[in-house]
């Protein structure tokens, strides 16, 4: 298909993938410009430099303190082929319908607002969806089997003196908060009333901690990006921190025994979408639902779940993998053959059982979601005297 | 043929030197032997086999990220930043030879521009450009963010050669009957050509290496250096390192040609 | 061109510029225009820029137009500001002892020791060769070379030397100050080389005659002249290492803090006021510091 | 080339901020002449030197080549070609281009320039180095190659700035040589600044000595060295005694004068009221060893250094109240007697020897 | 301040990579003398001092100071101090600390080297300059620092590479007299290069005349000039005619040469193989102009060139196939005739005044 319309997409490595614009352009004949950055860069990005994109890609935490500003144009569901499909999550925060709503800046609570010029967001479902959600996942603390020399179950084992030197969490505040806070409760430090919006004397409470164990050398660093994840527990810098299910692919895949640890307290969770820039409209604005409607169709979903994510439209997706796929990725079965990754290299051999299990059981026991907080200039500088610490 | 004998301060500096240029090219090297790890090879030793296989995978489209792409733009912006640089820095030398209203204020600046942190350049031009409602872009506000950088370096080189640039050749031409732009151009041109290549590579170098001023500058599309620095933050392949590889390889192309250049131009001079 | 077409015929009017000549007295600022224009654009309009940002307000998503100080405040009344500040003065200061160390005794072994001019510019741009690939791709490959499992603890380990990989080379201070002094030698070693080679030979050997060792030449001779050169190359390692946030970052695997890191925090965290008045901090007292070592040297004239 | 020009100064200073380099000179060079500025270091001959060519501004007064005020004129259209000190040659440029530069400019074909430019350097001896660079020529080369390129502009008026300064003695001499032979053979004017006497006396039809931004005297070679115009005159051309004192009476066009703490002297001189100061000037040359039958034509003095100059010797003697006396004897006089530094010896020259010094108003 | 020490140079050569600047030279300065080396531009006067002074490697051959070989002794204990050409005082220290240097060097405490080097300074007449930087002097006043700072070191020998080339020609003649006044009374030995040969006849008691790396003539002033030894010392030394012919016939103490294309001269020395090539020289300030009587001291020729030179003419003459021939004749002589260029003038000498020129063996 010819198409002369060109779309810019902006964002982190994670989503901003070639293979997606490549398909898009066969698919659409719609030319898919992306550019990928790492996660300070894009936040800024969406903000500051509203007209250098049409579409963002971007975290729904980092949508808090973006949509706000107005560089985002809020999506009408009802141009949205594939809404009825998105996985209630992001629409109730609720996976099943008896599910706790996890603590945190939980996608919906960010995704809707009341009409198109709204500057703030609605607690529930309206006709104007802030962002098209595309990838999720649940994060927990990845480790190194070989290296660990023991049984890991909680959130507070990453602070086993055994592991001094050795761990490492994340250090992006929104997100690095949020793994602390797990810590602490599994610990027993403290009961937060909300962990996904801190009073200032759990922030210091937090934060006084996280000196304490720093300065007593408990971690080896801290990461920011994937590729530092990876390259910490590939290299043996580290053996259990904060991780993500595809780094703990990515580790796999060198040879190196590296296991995504599922937790008694549950994980934390993150998830993505597609937001409109605001100056998007006419052919451009209707090329950007075509593509965000394609984007959800399947074939792009497939591809996200076998990289180890999750697509928000499961069921457009599955029609894009084999059962066996299917059955590895989504539903914890023990491969049957060889699992491949979309590069077609071996990602799993035939027998392998995917860690954490189903989807389900994964994202059914999400404890809570990155998050940014109303006292959230207050977390920062605290988070940044952390770093300084 | 008669050769001096050496003090031991040259040894021991000579060593000194040697070391240096270890520790200069030492994690280089490791990046070199790592871009040649084996397909499942990773980001650290050790090596898991030995291939080309990333120097080939180099060729190919990536995962993410758009090397070409932004290649591309770093070149096309480190040779307009390059060609101004050398234009305005001229032009500039040329002014500060004589006295001005404005000399020393404009001096500082210069300086200033070079000690202002690249960041805090940055943050500015994009917040200036947001509050104007203007785009940013590579070649506009980027472009203006690398000038701020080059352009110091450009205005002391030329300030330099100028110090040293005898006004009696200029007085000589005119004399000889040639109008002040004869003068500027079959004289004084010529004369300083060498120091403006050297500000032209000093401007281009510093263009398409630089990172923290085109972080918040360059619009839509990626420099060469934020490429590199996202790609970093996801590819976790050798082929990092096999870009490495092939850039240092380049530059040091690049010198040895300019090397082997000097070295022909001045057998041919003595020669002549 | 046109620019050099329109303004060169001033070029070398100095000696000859005669009064009533109205063209004669413009050109030069005809000439320093483009300077002018792009600094003026780029440099000044931006920071006064921040200056004001640095007094607006924000929250968490934007921020407003007002005058408020609290981003001074914030900013000066935090024990990690200063702590920050502390930190990244004392990287600058040891980066630059050992900017200063390293760059003095190359630039002086190859403006001293190597006699022909053609093996000087070989040696020189052989050091020159690495500062021209990716600073990203210099920073990072040390991470291979001093992990645990790196060349350097390898090496050590199976020498014996040590029985378990030495941690603190990487992801610490140390690092980060090895990665710096790789990333800004050639900054101090070629003003220095510059100022060094401007040396008259022959005050070196009055020196010898008057009996000067060859340490009471270099503590006597060489050094109180290549003051010119090692100011010039302190003011470049000085403001590069007090504007690094990559390397502090990267090396000290986001263990430890820097003024521009901190910035930078904000500025990914879309505090931009805040920023800005880091931002003014920092620049004042960057400024500070580039005016006192002014004050000792007048770079227009030792260029 | 046989087209020469008179050089009109009238009446020009040069003020450089607050300082005058050029006190209002005046100054007329007859076409054909060669004429030699000549002074102490910062005496003002180099500025004088630029105005004429148009290198600096004129502060105040006029210039006239021939039947041209040039005051306001650009180097170019004055019919002056200058040489510079170092002689300025385009380093980037071989010889065939440095001197052809000239013609370039005004837009000669390039086979035409070329051709002139060989043909000018086969006049100086240079062809064989045409394509050379002038860093790889010596300096008395250099000094051709410069001279050839202010020729071929066919000047009325060459001017030249301390042409010999750079080159070792040996040369200098030979180019001297040269430069009186072209300037001869051309026909046109030269203006020549130096601080060397010698060179001075050698080369020039006129003298121009100056001091401190003013004139001092300007006449021909012989005039200055034999009738010194003043006692700075006297001194700078270095063969002259200057003998300063208090004029005690005068008769008959001679002049009487008391030294201080010291003796008394005659010299030839127009009468002077008693009282005033006065120079006189002896000749170091006619100064002979013997005492002297007519007071004030002599004096005993001390030997204080002695120095050999090859057919002659210089001694320098102390006394009656004068300080470092000069006389130059021959050689074979000198070595007749046995003079050493410490003995007293009787001094004596002729009537005609001494004479009376003015002084210029300032 | 008293002690000298003799210099004995012993087949002291200087090898450049492939080239020899220095070959061989022999050379016995006694102590106390004041010694110049002259020559030409590049033919190893520099390379021979500072082999002397230790800043140059010794290729092969030995250099003995008093008693001590000093060969492969570093500058600062050979009992030398060396003055630099361009003075190479230091130009971050201010004249008491240029002058102390050696003091510091030597670990003299603050306060008393302070006092030594005013002490210096003030003999030099100095001390009101005390705190300026060399920057800050004119170039006479850097010269005396420069002297200051090389006695300090209270050496025996003083070694001088034209420390006069800098100065204006005033000045160098009142900084020669002051130099010659110095070394006199301090009495040590004084190695001078120049290429000046009047600043060496004005100075020397031991003129060393080099040429290509080889010592030409080495003796006093007046033997140099006198009885030049070979035809590039007499031509260097510029107060002979230099013409070259074939022996003819040799009687007496006298021999005859026939020049080619040209005219027969008789001149003293010793006899020489008819056929062979012979070198004689004249003294330009012998020659007179007046018809000869006896052949061979004397020749017609044309003037080409007339330099006026104060005191004399300098009349130069072709003829007899002896191009630019020289005459120096005292003005008044001069001017009592009109002689112009282009006149054919009879020239003659007399017979002690035409010697045979030796040639060194290379
Ligand atoms: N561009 C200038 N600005 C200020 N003063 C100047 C300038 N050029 C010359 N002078 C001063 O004017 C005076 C005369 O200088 P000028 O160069 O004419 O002397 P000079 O006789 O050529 O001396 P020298 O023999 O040293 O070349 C000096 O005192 C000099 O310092
Ligand atoms: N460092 C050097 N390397 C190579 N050749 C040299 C060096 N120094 C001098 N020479 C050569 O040695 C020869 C003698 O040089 P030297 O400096 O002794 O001459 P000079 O008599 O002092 O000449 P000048 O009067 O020009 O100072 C010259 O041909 C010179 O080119
Ligand atoms: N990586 C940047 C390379 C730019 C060249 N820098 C040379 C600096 C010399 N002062
Ligand atoms: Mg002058
Ligand atoms: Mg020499």
């Amino acid at each position: 298909a010819q198409n002369p319309i060109t779309l810019r997409q902006f964002g982190t490595g994670v989503s901003n993938i070639n293979a997606v614009a490549q398909k898009c352009k066969e698919d659409l004949g719609i030319t898919l410009e992306m550019t990928a950055m790492d996660s300070d860069a894009a936040a800024q990005r969406a903000v500051t430099q509203p007209n250098s994109y049409d579409i963002a890609d971007i975290e729904y935490w980092i949508l808090k303190k973006v949509y706000p500003s107005g560089v985002i144009q809020p999506m009408e569901t009802s141009k949205l082929k594939f809404y009825d499909k998105v996985v209630p999550l992001f629409k109730t925060g609720k996976l099943l319908p008896d599910s706790v709503i996890a603590q945190g800046t939980a996608p919906h609570t960010v995704g809707y607002v009341e009409s198109k010029d709204a500057k703030t967001f609605t607690t529930s479902e309206t006709e104007f969806f802030t962002m098209m959600p595309t990838i999720y996942n649940a994060d927990t603390l990845g480790i190194r089997p070989d290296l660990v020399g023991r049984e890991i179950t909680s959130w507070a084992d990453i602070m086993d003196p055994a592991f001094k030197g050795k761990a490492s969490i994340l250090n992006i505040p929104s997100i690095g908060i949020m793994d602390a806070a797990m810590i602490m409760e599994a610990l027993g430090n403290i009961k937060y009333a909300d962990k996904g919006n801190m009073t200032k004397e759990e922030i210091d409470a937090t934060i006084d901690f996280l000196i304490k164990a720093k300065q007593d050398g408990q971690f080896r660093a801290f990461w920011k990006s994937f590729d530092e994840s990876v390259n910490l527990m590939a290299s043996g810098e580290v053996v259990i921190q904060s991780m993500w299910s595809p780094a703990v692919a990515a580790v796999r895949s060198r040879g190196i025994a590296c296991k995504y640890q599922p937790l008694k307290e549950g994980y934390r969770s993150w998830g993505g979408g597609l937001g409109l820039a605001s100056h998007l409209s006419g052919a451009q604005l209707d090329a950007a639902y075509e593509y965000i409607n394609w984007y959800t169709s399947g074939w792009v979903g497939g591809y996200l779940n076998r990289q180890g994510y999750y697509s928000a439209c499961m069921d457009t997706a599955k029609e894009f993998m084999s059962a066996d796929e299917w059955g590895y990725w989504i539903e914890g079965k023990p491969a049957q053959g060889d699992i491949m990754s979309p590069e077609g290299q071996v990602m799993e051999k035939a027998g392998a059982v995917r860690d954490g299990g189903s989807f389900e059981e994964r994202m059914g026991k999400v404890a809570c979601w990155n998050s940014v907080m109303d006292e959230d200039r207050y977390m920062v500088r605290r988070w940044n005297e952390f770093i300084a610490a | 043929m008669h050769r001096e004998p050496r003090s031991r301060e040259f040894y021991v500096l000579a060593i000194f030197f040697a070391l240096f240029v270890v520790f200069l090219y030492g994690p280089l090297s490791a990046i070199v032997v790592l871009s040649f790890q084996g397909p499942s090879g990773g980001l650290t030793f050790p090596l898991n086999g030995v291939s080309l296989h990333w120097f080939a995978n180099l060729l190919e489209t990536q995962a993410v990220g758009d090397f070409g792409g932004s290649f591309r733009r770093s070149l096309a912006l480190g040779l307009m930043v390059m060609v101004v640089t050398v234009l305005v820095s001229l032009l500039a030398g040329l002014a500060f030879r004589r006295k001005f209203l404005g000399a020393t204020p404009l001096f500082y600046l210069a300086v200033a521009s070079l000690v202002v942190p690249s960041i805090i350049v940055s943050l500015g031009i994009g917040v200036l450009f947001q509050q104007l409602g203007l785009q940013p872009a590579w070649y506009s506000s980027a472009f203006g963010a690398h000038l701020t950088w080059t352009l110091p370096f450009g205005v002391l080189i030329m300030f330099a050669v100028f110090n040293r640039f005898s006004p009696a050749y200029e007085e000589a031409a005119r004399d000889l009957g040639a109008s002040s732009w004869q003068t500027f151009r079959h004289v004084v041109l010529p004369m300083i050509a060498p120091s403006l290549i050297g500000v032209g590579l000093f401007g281009f170098s510093l263009s398409y290496d630089e990172f923290a001023r085109t972080l918040m500058t360059s619009g839509t599309y990626n420099s060469l250096p934020l490429e590199i620095y996202a790609m970093t933050t996801n590819v976790t392949t050798p082929v990092l390192y096999a870009l490495g590889t092939v850039t240092t390889l380049f530059s040091f192309l690049v010198i040895v040609a300019t090397v082997g250049a000097i070295f022909f131009l001045n057998r041919r001079r003595t020669r002549a | 061109m046109v620019a050099v077409t329109e303004s060169a015929p001033i070029a070398t009017a100095a000696r000859t510029r005669k009064p009533g000549s109205p063209l004669a007295g413009l050109s030069a600022y005809l000439q320093a225009l483009p300077l002018f224009l792009v600094l003026g654009v780029f440099l000044l309009l931006p920071l006064i820029l921040i200056a004001i940002v640095s007094f607006w307000d924000y929250d968490f998503a934007a921020m407003y137009p007002d005058f408020v100080t609290f981003n001074y405040t914030e900013t000066l009344g935090s024990w990690v500001t200063w702590k920050t500040y502390l930190n990244t003065l004392k990287f600058a200061a040891i980066v630059w002892v050992i900017t200063l160390f390293v760059g003095f005794w190359v630039a002086y072994f190859l403006a001293f020791h190597v006699r022909t001019a053609s093996m000087q510019t070989v040696l020189f741009l052989i050091c020159t060769v690495p500062f021209l690939t990716s600073n990203i791709i210099r920073m990072i490959s040390w991470i291979p070379v001093l992990g645990r499992n790196g060349l350097v603890n390898s090496a050590l380990v199976e020498a014996g030397l040590v029985s378990a990989p030495v941690e603190w080379l990487l992801y610490s201070d140390f690092a980060v100050v090895l990665a710096m002094v790789h990333l800004y030698t050639l900054f101090m070693v070629t003003p220095i080389f510059n100022t060094l080679m401007r040396i008259d030979r022959a005050l070196v050997e009055a020196a010898r005659d008057a009996g000067a060792s060859s340490w009471q030449v270099l503590t006597n001779v060489i050094l109180p002249l290549a003051k010119p050169g090692m100011a010039i190359g302190t003011i470049f390692v000085v403001t590069l290492v007090m504007a690094d946030f990559s390397t502090v970052q990267v090396m000290s695997g986001g263990q430890s803090a820097s003024v521009a890191l901190m910035m930078k925090n904000q500025m990914s965290l879309l505090q931009y006021p805040a920023a800005a008045a880091n931002a003014m901090v920092l620049l004042v007292l960057v400024l500070i510091m580039v005016a006192g070592i002014l004050r000792i040297v007048d770079i227009r004239k030792e260029l | 080339m046989t087209k020469a020009a008179e050089i009109d100064i009238a009446s020009v200073s040069k003020i450089y901020g607050q300082s005058t380099a050029v006190h209002a000179i005046s100054l007329k060079i007859p076409a054909g002449t060669y004429c030699c500025l000549l002074g102490p270091s910062g005496c003002g001959k180099t500025s004088t030197l630029r105005m004429i060519a148009g290198h600096e501004s004129i502060s105040s007064g006029d210039i006239r080549l021939g039947n041209t005020v040039v005051t306001d004129l650009p180097p170019a259209r004055r019919g002056t070609a200058m040489m510079f000190q170092s002689y300025a040659l385009f380093p980037h440029l071989d010889l065939v281009d440095n001197v052809a530069f000239s013609l370039k400019m005004k837009g000669v074909d390039k086979d035409e320039r070329r051709q002139k430019a060989m043909d000018m350097l086969r006049l100086m001896q240079l062809e064989a180095y045409a394509t050379r660079r002038p860093a790889q020529l010596s300096g008395g080369q250099q000094q051709r190659v410069a001279l050839a390129r202010a020729l071929i502009t066919d000047p009325e008026a060459l001017l030249l700035d301390e042409p010999l300064s750079a080159l070792d003695p040996f040369l200098k001499i030979r180019m001297r040589a040269e430069l009186k032979r072209l300037q001869t053979s051309l026909g046109i004017t030269f203006v020549h600044v130096t601080h060397s006497q010698e060179e001075a006396m050698a080369l020039a039809d006129l003298i121009v000595v100056m001091n401190d931004g003013r004139i001092e005297q300007a006449a021909a070679p012989r005039v200055v060295f034999e009738r010194p115009a003043t006692a700075f005159v006297a001194r700078f051309m270095g063969d002259h005694n200057v003998i300063s004192g208090r004029a005690a009476s005068s008769t008959n066009g001679a002049v009487t004068l008391d030294v201080v703490n010291g003796g008394q002297f005659t010299a030839q001189g127009a009468p002077i009221e008693a009282g005033q100061p006065v120079d006189i000037a002896v000749r170091t040359d006619r100064v002979r060893i013997a005492p002297t039958g007519v007071p004030g034509l002599g004096f005993t003095g001390i030997v204080s250094n002695i120095e050999y100059r090859g057919s002659t010797v210089k001694l320098s003697i102390d006394g009656a109240g004068i300080e470092d006396f000069t006389a130059i004897l021959d050689d074979a006089a000198f070595f007749e007697q046995t003079i050493k530094v410490g003995d007293a010896v009787p001094l004596s020259w002729g009537e005609a020897d001494a004479i009376v010094l003015g002084r210029i108003p300032i």
